[in-house]
């Protein structure tokens, strides 16, 4: 009725995202007051790019968990098209375009193919892609022959680092970042698809009696997470300006990827999906990792500050929906 | 009397032809298959195979794993290769295995990093430390002028030659320039993406800092390129440990004025040359001997350093590529 | 024309059914090496409601598979409008008008209920970008809901539900979709007689207007009430067919079981002693009850009955340990057993059989060996800290002996077991404990007559051996037919308590009913 | 139609199965352990004829066991978590924890390193009963909560270990890496009784029936009387002990201890449970299995590398066949309804599509 109840309920539905900006606002502040040079315009601008690639895959990712099922094969699959498209580009100088629609279609065909072995010969997913993630790291040896990626065309740097126009001061991929997730959000929320897919994720025994395609929702979930991956491979060849064997794999963004989604607010059984918690996780585990920087934190240290920002949040994630629930009973 | 003993050996030695007449396997087991700089020394030891009636197989792990590397040596080993050659991801852990392999008579060399000194016959260093360490300090500090505050991007906490070149460095700069300071040292971890942000960390949560030395290839494009996004030309200089092809742009570009490393190529070469000896066991713990092409070379103590450190410039930087 | 615009329409006769008939002919279905259905041959027709019965097993789950795609038969065909279907998978079944409300309620937990009842069938709307429409969802599933009388909030996650609610928000689901044929598997397992009452209504306007029905239950009152024809199965054939005149329920059952019943009637000797078994003073756990108070002797037979969310399994799970107390006491004999949790409680001789087996009850994938030992497995006998498997089989068999579990081994998963013989092995897991008190929730919910009467004894027999018995149901005549004492629980509160020939089906029907009858007065006082 | 007695058939029936032997969870020769067999000695025997080198006598095939077994001491803790559903990504990072923490007692400390690997395995022990803390009070799913954790163990592991990593531990201990009783290395004379254990505990422990119910349904086992908490302490504490064993076996094997040391374990082990028939989802599987799963990928590895596969083909090659294993069980599970089953059901029971017998 009136604003109020507007802003609970929204406090309610969307008390992840909320809790999120919070948390990371509430870090850049401190952290701007201990060390002003954590809050220039620079530094936020590299926190946000730092994140897309991240930010990209994990939105497949999120799909993917929402329908109950993981994906560990992104890693490889970021990793070689970033090394099919950089390696194509550096030395036949591939437009930006045919770049863009080859890492799609790689994407396309071997998420495809994880879906195709989980629905047809339903195998567990994490066994599948446990699978396909040695089979397709296999690829990129195949494909690069050991070599790697130095230099990339201009058009790619741009794309990478890039602004679309001079008074717009966002970088390109946060401005794809943004597109990608406006087009999620819609499939997820506003598709028969989307919500087939979740409906998968809560019982999919129920959604086959349903009358859902339960096996080709799966082709199309995976074939969309390989999709996004290996379009953040792209993203990451284009932003880090080059590509080695184990780009992706030798950063576990497979395990990120997963913990980010969760922070998100997704969990880990399925059933619903948090896009833009998702993104604002791995937001907040950029700004988490620059401020380890700024606090002039060891090295060493950083990775269990991932380990416990995953835990912070997980568990206060976890308080809320559970208070949401007994709400809604109540 | 030491000295005049070793040169007349090494004599003996450089006069000798070596011995080629029966066809042996060497293997070159790098840390991982996939960088730019492995490749490099497979592209020379492949040729100098050739010419020594070398059986050659470059193989190793997928990622910079003992592990792996020790699986490989296990094989090796059961495949009844006569020498193996290899760069080891770290010391200790790969001593047994290949003692295991010295046991049943297999010849083994290490090159690049080294493994304990009870694991190999030979090791072929690829620079001294202490000349290493210098030669990065003096690539930078040209630049950033002698009270700058420097940066260290390494790959891991614990890589043994890593971490020797900063000691060396470290040394150096105490008495060369005593009012440059290490502000901060990070780690990349081998990965360009990580690398990469912990440049841009670097430069965003130290703003003083004029230099980053990178002794690792990933790191030293990573600090390039963080320079490079924050639009640093010019005020930051980089410099590290990386093949010329990476850093080629960046040198271009001015970010890199010097970044000293080594011919790898010649390297690989010196790694089969040293094989085929090490196997006719025409080479002693303390030696000297001329290798066609590649020089002459001191054996101390089953060290050889390959060569003085190589600094590419913008100048010279066109005539390498690997 | 779905069923939202048929609940929004002022009355029946909006038309637009053609008749539909429906047809199973010769149907068998083999699952393995076992046979579960031959030459079963069933016409449905349009406007009429047609009846399955049999005992547990006997196939009726699975012809309606059959029949709605989910399953394919090994032999036979089926026939709509004389025109033969092949139907590869629910959806084709869908797409010719036909509808399966499933035994058991398939849960998603985590959509919303109006979403629920829409999978796999969202309205979407917009020319370009089909994108689902979120406002008709709503609305329809409100009118639905509504036209069941069902007080369901749309917005409420699935899990929420209990699963009599789940159960509802099923048979709501197949009055959304454009469909004229539609079966119910045994829907009114989990209701309640108003409840019941409820759906009988919307299945008769939905007959009247010429949708074709079909209708499984055990319960022979309800099926003499609602059918027009009647096709009775018995493992796996078909022993019987015709009009519903043709049968009374005598016949019915003894054409079920194959043998004669003793009619259900009112149990005429009791066991109460003197020594008391359980006393709970002021038990509360918030919400879903408050203050409850009751005493239990041994050899006693307690009745719980009450409406659906009354909170009769809260209080039985509060007891049995699962569930904090928040104020109250509870105690066994004489000591206080408040807040022990139940594998204590386990070793002093309480048990619990849980109304939903597949959640609660017994794992589906493990043997029915494993199911029955795992009550306690420290009755198996054990050598060094390893079960000896012998025994373990003894127990097992014996259990499946007692209890006429009917399987074709005893390594074999409850996953291959019917509905009524998986609610058996669930108790014979319990009893076989041999425990001083039992609580029974639901004990027979999807039970056939034949077992049904087996379990009767069964609950007597022990009563009669001194332990102490808790049952909670919503059958009043299984009420009437074994309890001493029964309480009649509304909203979390004990409302009235029934002893002896006070016990009618008329008198605990109109105890709970009353309750609610209370509540509208409140609330329509309230309103004025 | 009816039968004159009262008694019902399915009473009869089931009396006359109860001879059945009840073999489910012990020794189930017809169900996936015995595919697993003909795969190990298709492996083995593949190799030793197709591979020179692959088999030089006994004494070397059973020292290539040293290679693979530091896995499967882990396989054989991790196969308890996953039997319950969870799982425990952090077993590679508490397997190095634990090996640079008992290296730097012995080369910092100077104490006993046999004390030291003592309280390695009690480290171990509290790596893993941290995870399961918080799992159950933190309420926190078993993937998410041991990424964390190990995110957490490696980074103390890298602190401890500090720039120049001990190593060069005593030949005594040394041996158990890589040492032999006659033609029996040490650490198979370990793993052979560990897994006896572990199979006896899961298999014939009310322990074991307990952890597979709290897998396939941890709300029955509730209901059942289980302490489901005790139940999940013991798995991710056992879990966390067999990590630390591994960890110290590498520490052994390689006379080194190194923060990253325990890296390659988790992918490699967590394919050797599936492939042994562990279901992700919990409950399923047998402990058989998995100690077969152990020795053909170990075995495979090393076969594949001696006949001179990379290690990229080698990979690649392990992760196929897991897939196609885990496909072609799935065909043919019994309990499933697939087309595979149908087929099996058929060459199994040709008389079943005969007319029905009465
Ligand atoms: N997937 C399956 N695999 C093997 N056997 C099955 C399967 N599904 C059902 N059965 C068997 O088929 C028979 C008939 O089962 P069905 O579920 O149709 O019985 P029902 O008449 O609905 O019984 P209930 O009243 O208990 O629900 C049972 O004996 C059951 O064990
Ligand atoms: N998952 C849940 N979480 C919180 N409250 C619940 C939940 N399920 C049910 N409730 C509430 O608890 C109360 C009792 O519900 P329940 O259905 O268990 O009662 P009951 O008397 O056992 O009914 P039944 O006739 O189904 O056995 C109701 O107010 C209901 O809304
Ligand atoms: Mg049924
Ligand atoms: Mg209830």
């Amino acid at each position: 009725m009136g604003t109020k109840d507007d802003i609970e309920r929204v406090l309610r539905r969307r008390g992840r995202e909320v809790a999120l900006v919070g948390v990371t606002l509430a870090l850049v502040v401190v952290l701007g007051i201990l060390q002003p040079r954590f809050v220039h315009l620079e530094n936020l601008r590299f926190m946000l790019l730092g994140s897309v690639v991240l930010s990209l895959v994990a939105l497949g990712q999120t799909f993917v968990i929402a329908m109950r099922g993981i994906d560990l094969s992104v890693a490889p699959l970021l990793g070689l098209s970033a090394m099919v498209c950089g390696l194509l580009a550096q030395s036949q100088g591939l437009p930006l375009w045919i770049a863009f629609a080859l890492s799609l279609g790689i994407g396309v065909v071997l998420g495809a193919f994880n879906g195709l072995l989980v629905s047809a010969l339903s195998i567990p997913p994490i066994v599948v892609t446990l699978g396909t993630y040695s089979i397709y790291s296999g690829f990129i040896f195949i494909y690069s022959q050991g070599t790697q990626v130095f230099s990339i065309p201009a058009a790619y740097g741009h794309l990478g680092n890039g602004y679309l126009v001079p008074w717009l001061p966002i970088p390109i991929p946060v401005l794809v970042l943004l597109v990608v997730l406006a087009l999620c959000s819609f499939l997820l929320g506003y598709t028969r698809f989307g919500r087939a897919l979740l409906a998968v994720g809560n019982n999919d025994a129920a959604a086959y009696n349903a009358g859902i395609p339960v096996g080709g929702i799966r082709i199309a979930v995976y074939a969309l997470s390989g999709m996004l991956a290996s379009f953040a491979g792209l993203m990451f060849l284009c932003y880090t300006g080059s590509a080695t064997v184990t780009a992706g794999t030798g950063d576990h963004i497979e395990l990120q990827s997963i913990a980010v989604a969760l922070v998100g607010g997704t969990p880990i059984n399925g059933g619903r999906g948090n896009l833009i918690g998702t993104v604002l996780g791995s937001l907040f585990l950029s700004v988490v990792l620059t401020a380890l920087v700024f606090l002039r934190v060891p090295a060493i240290w950083y990775s269990a500050g991932e380990g416990l920002m995953i835990l912070a949040t997980v568990q206060a994630g976890l308080r809320r929906h559970r208070a949401r629930d007994a709400e809604a009973v109540a | 009397l030491g000295v005049a003993a070793v040169t007349a050996t090494g004599a003996l030695a450089a006069d000798q032809k070596v011995d080629t007449s029966k066809r042996i396997k060497v293997a070159m087991v790098p840390k991982l298959i996939g960088l730019s700089v492995f490749k490099a020394n497979e592209q020379g030891a492949k040729k100098e195979a050739k010419k020594l009636n070398i059986d050659f197989l470059y193989t190793g792990p997928v990622t910079a794993s003992a592990q792996g590397q020790v699986d490989v040596f296990n094989s090796l080993i059961a495949r009844k290769f006569d020498v193996i050659t290899t760069t080891a991801n770290n010391p200790t852990e790969l001593a047994p295995a290949l003692r295991r392999a010295m046991k049943k008579g297999i010849k083994v060399v290490s090159y690049d990093s080294d493994v304990a000194p009870d694991a190999r016959d030979f090791f072929i260093q690829n620079t001294s430390y202490p000349a290493f360490g210098k030669a990065l300090v003096d690539s930078v500090a040209k630049y950033t002028g002698p009270d700058a505050k420097i940066a260290i991007l390494s790959s891991t906490k614990d890589a043994t030659i890593q971490n020797a070149w900063i000691d060396a460095l470290k040394a150096y700069m105490k008495t060369a320039y005593p009012k440059m300071e290490i502000v901060t040292t990070q780690y990349g971890e081998s990965s360009p993406s990580k690398s990469l942000t912990a440049g841009l960390n670097i430069i965003q949560a130290h703003p003083d800092v004029t230099g980053i030395i990178a002794p690792d290839g990933a790191a030293e494009v990573g600090a390039a390129a963080a320079v490079q996004k924050l639009g640093k030309t010019g005020k930051i200089f980089v410099t590290g440990a990386s093949d010329p092809d990476s850093i080629r742009q960046y040198v271009k570009a001015g970010i890199i004025k010097a970044s000293p490393l080594w011919d790898e190529v010649k390297e690989g070469q010196l790694v089969m040359y040293v094989a085929r000896l090490a196997h006719n066991n025409a080479l002693k713990p303390n030696d000297h001997f001329e290798a066609p092409g590649l020089g002459s070379f001191e054996v101390k103590n089953k060290v050889i350093v390959f060569s003085k450190p190589l600094v590419f410039t913008a100048e010279n930087i066109g005539k390498y590529h690997f | 024309m779905s069923f939202a615009q048929w609940a929004a329409s002022p009355g029946p006769g909006v038309g637009g059914h053609e008749g539909r008939i429906y047809r199973a002919c010769n149907i068998g279905k083999r699952f393995g090496p076992v046979t579960v259905l031959r030459d079963v041959d069933a016409t449905l027709r349009a406007g009429r409601v047609l009846t399955i019965m049999g005992e547990n097993g006997a196939g009726k789950s699975t012809l309606f598979k059959i029949l709605a795609g989910q399953l394919r038969p090994t032999s036979g065909h089926i026939e709509l409008d004389g025109q033969e279907l092949s139907l590869g998978a629910p959806s084709a079944a869908h797409a010719h008008g036909i509808y399966l409300v499933p035994q058991e309620p398939m849960l998603m937990p985590e959509l919303s209920v109006a979403e629920m009842m829409f999978v796999g069938h969202m309205p979407t709307s917009g020319r370009f970008l089909k994108r689902v429409d979120w406002r008709a969802i709503r609305s329809r599933a409100r009118a639905v809901l509504d036209a069941l009388e069902l007080d369901i909030g749309i917005d409420r996650p699935a899990k929420t539900l209990s699963i009599a609610q789940l159960q509802l928000v099923e048979c709501a689901k197949a009055l959304l979709h454009e469909c004229r044929v539609i079966l119910f598997d045994e829907p009114t397992s989990p209701l309640t007689a108003h409840e019941v009452e409820t759906l009988f209504g919307i299945m008769r306007r939905l007959a009247g207007d010429g949708y074709t029905l079909s209708f499984i239950s055990h319960r022979t009152e309800e099926v003499m009430e609602i059918s027009d024809d009647i096709v009775v199965l018995r493992d796996g054939r078909m022993v019987g067919a015709a009009e519903r005149g043709a049968f009374d329920r005598a016949s019915l059952l003894s054409l079920m079981v194959g043998r004669e019943l003793r009619t259900v009637s009112r149990r005429t000797k009791s066991h109460v002693t003197q020594e008391l078994a359980l006393s709970v003073k002021g038990l509360t756990h918030e919400p879903s009850f408050r203050d409850v108070d009751f005493s239990l002797r041994r050899g006693e037979i307690l009745g719980l009955a009450g409406l659906i969310g009354a909170g009769r399994t809260e209080i039985a799970e509060t007891i049995f340990g699962l569930r904090q107390v928040d104020r109250g006491t509870v105690k066994l004999g004489n000591t206080d057993i408040t807040g022990v949790p139940s594998h204590d409680l386990i070793r002093r001789g309480v048990a619990y059989v849980p109304e939903d087996r597949g959640r609660h009850g017994a794992v589906l994938p493990m043997t029915i060996t494993e199911n029955i030992t795992s009550s306690r497995m420290e009755r198996v006998r054990q050598t060094a800290g390893l079960m000896s498997r012998g025994h373990e089989t003894e127990i097992g068999a014996k259990a499946v002996r007692d209890f006429r579990i009917r399987c074709a081994g005893l390594d074999q998963t409850l996953l291959e077991l019917s509905g009524g013989n998986q609610q058996k092995v669930v108790f014979a897991k319990w009893i076989s404990t041999e425990p001083r008190l039992v609580i029974l929730d639901e004990p027979t919910r999807g039970v056939d007559v034949g077992a049904k009467e087996e379990i009767y004894e069964l609950i007597d027999r022990m009563a009669a051996s001194g332990t102490a018995v808790v049952v909670i149901s919503s059958e009043s005549e299984e009420l009437v037919r074994l309890c001493d004492r029964v309480l009649c629980i509304y909203e979390g509160r004990i409302v009235a308590e029934l002893a002896g020939e006070e016990i009618t089906p008329q008198s605990v029907t109109a105890s709970y009913v009353g309750g609610s009858q209370a509540r509208d007065a409140e609330f329509e006082k309230a309103g004025a | 139609m009816s039968r004159p007695d009262a008694i019902p058939a399915s009473a009869v029936r089931s009396e006359a199965n109860t001879v059945k032997p009840f073999n489910r969870r012990h020794f189930p020769l017809d169900g996936w352990e015995m595919t697993l067999v003909v795969l190990l000695v298709l492996v083995l025997v593949g190799f030793s004829w197709a591979a020179p080198g692959f088999y030089d006598g006994m004494p070397d095939l059973l020292s290539m066991a040293e290679n693979f077994l530091p896995f499967g001491f882990v396989a054989l803790g991790l196969s308890l978590v996953i039997f319950t559903g969870g799982i425990d990504l952090s077993v590679s990072t508490t397997a190095s924890l634990t090996a640079v923490v008992v290296a730097q007692l012995w080369h910092g400390f100077g104490m006993n390193i046999w004390v030291a690997a003592g309280i390695g395995l009690l480290l171990g022990a509290l790596l893993g009963a941290i995870n399961v803390l918080v799992i159950i009070r933190l309420k926190i799913e078993p993937l998410i909560a041991t990424l964390a954790t190990s995110f957490i163990y490696g980074s103390i592991a890298t602190a401890v270990a500090g720039n120049a990593p001990p190593s060069g531990f005593p030949d005594a201990f040394n041996a158990l890496g890589g040492g032999a009783l006659g033609i029996l290395p040490y650490q198979l004379l370990l793993f052979v009784p560990l897994c006896l254990g572990f199979w006896l505990l899961v298999a014939r422990s009310a322990y074991g029936r307990k952890l597979v119910m709290v897998g396939y349904n941890r709300e029955v086992a509730l209901y059942s009387g289980i302490r489901v908490e005790r139940i999940l302490v013991v798995a991710y504490v056992l879990s966390g002990v067999m990590a630390a064993v591994a960890g110290l076996v590498l520490a052994a094997y390689y006379s080194a201890a190194r923060p990253d040391m325990g890296d390659p374990l988790l992918l490699a082990t967590l394919t050797m449970v599936v492939l042994g028939g562990v279901s992700i989802f919990g409950g399923e599987g047998t402990m058989l299995g998995v100690i077969l799963a152990v020795f053909i990928l170990g075995f495979l590895r090393q076969g594949m590398m001696i006949a001179g596969f990379s290690d990229m083909v080698t990979t690649m090659v392990t992760g196929a066949i897991l897939i196609t294993s885990i496909a072609v069980k799935n065909l043919f599970n019994k309990r499933g309804t697939g087309l595979g089953n149908q087929l099996w059901a058929l060459l199994r029971r040709p008389e079943a599509t005969g007319s029905e017998p009465e």
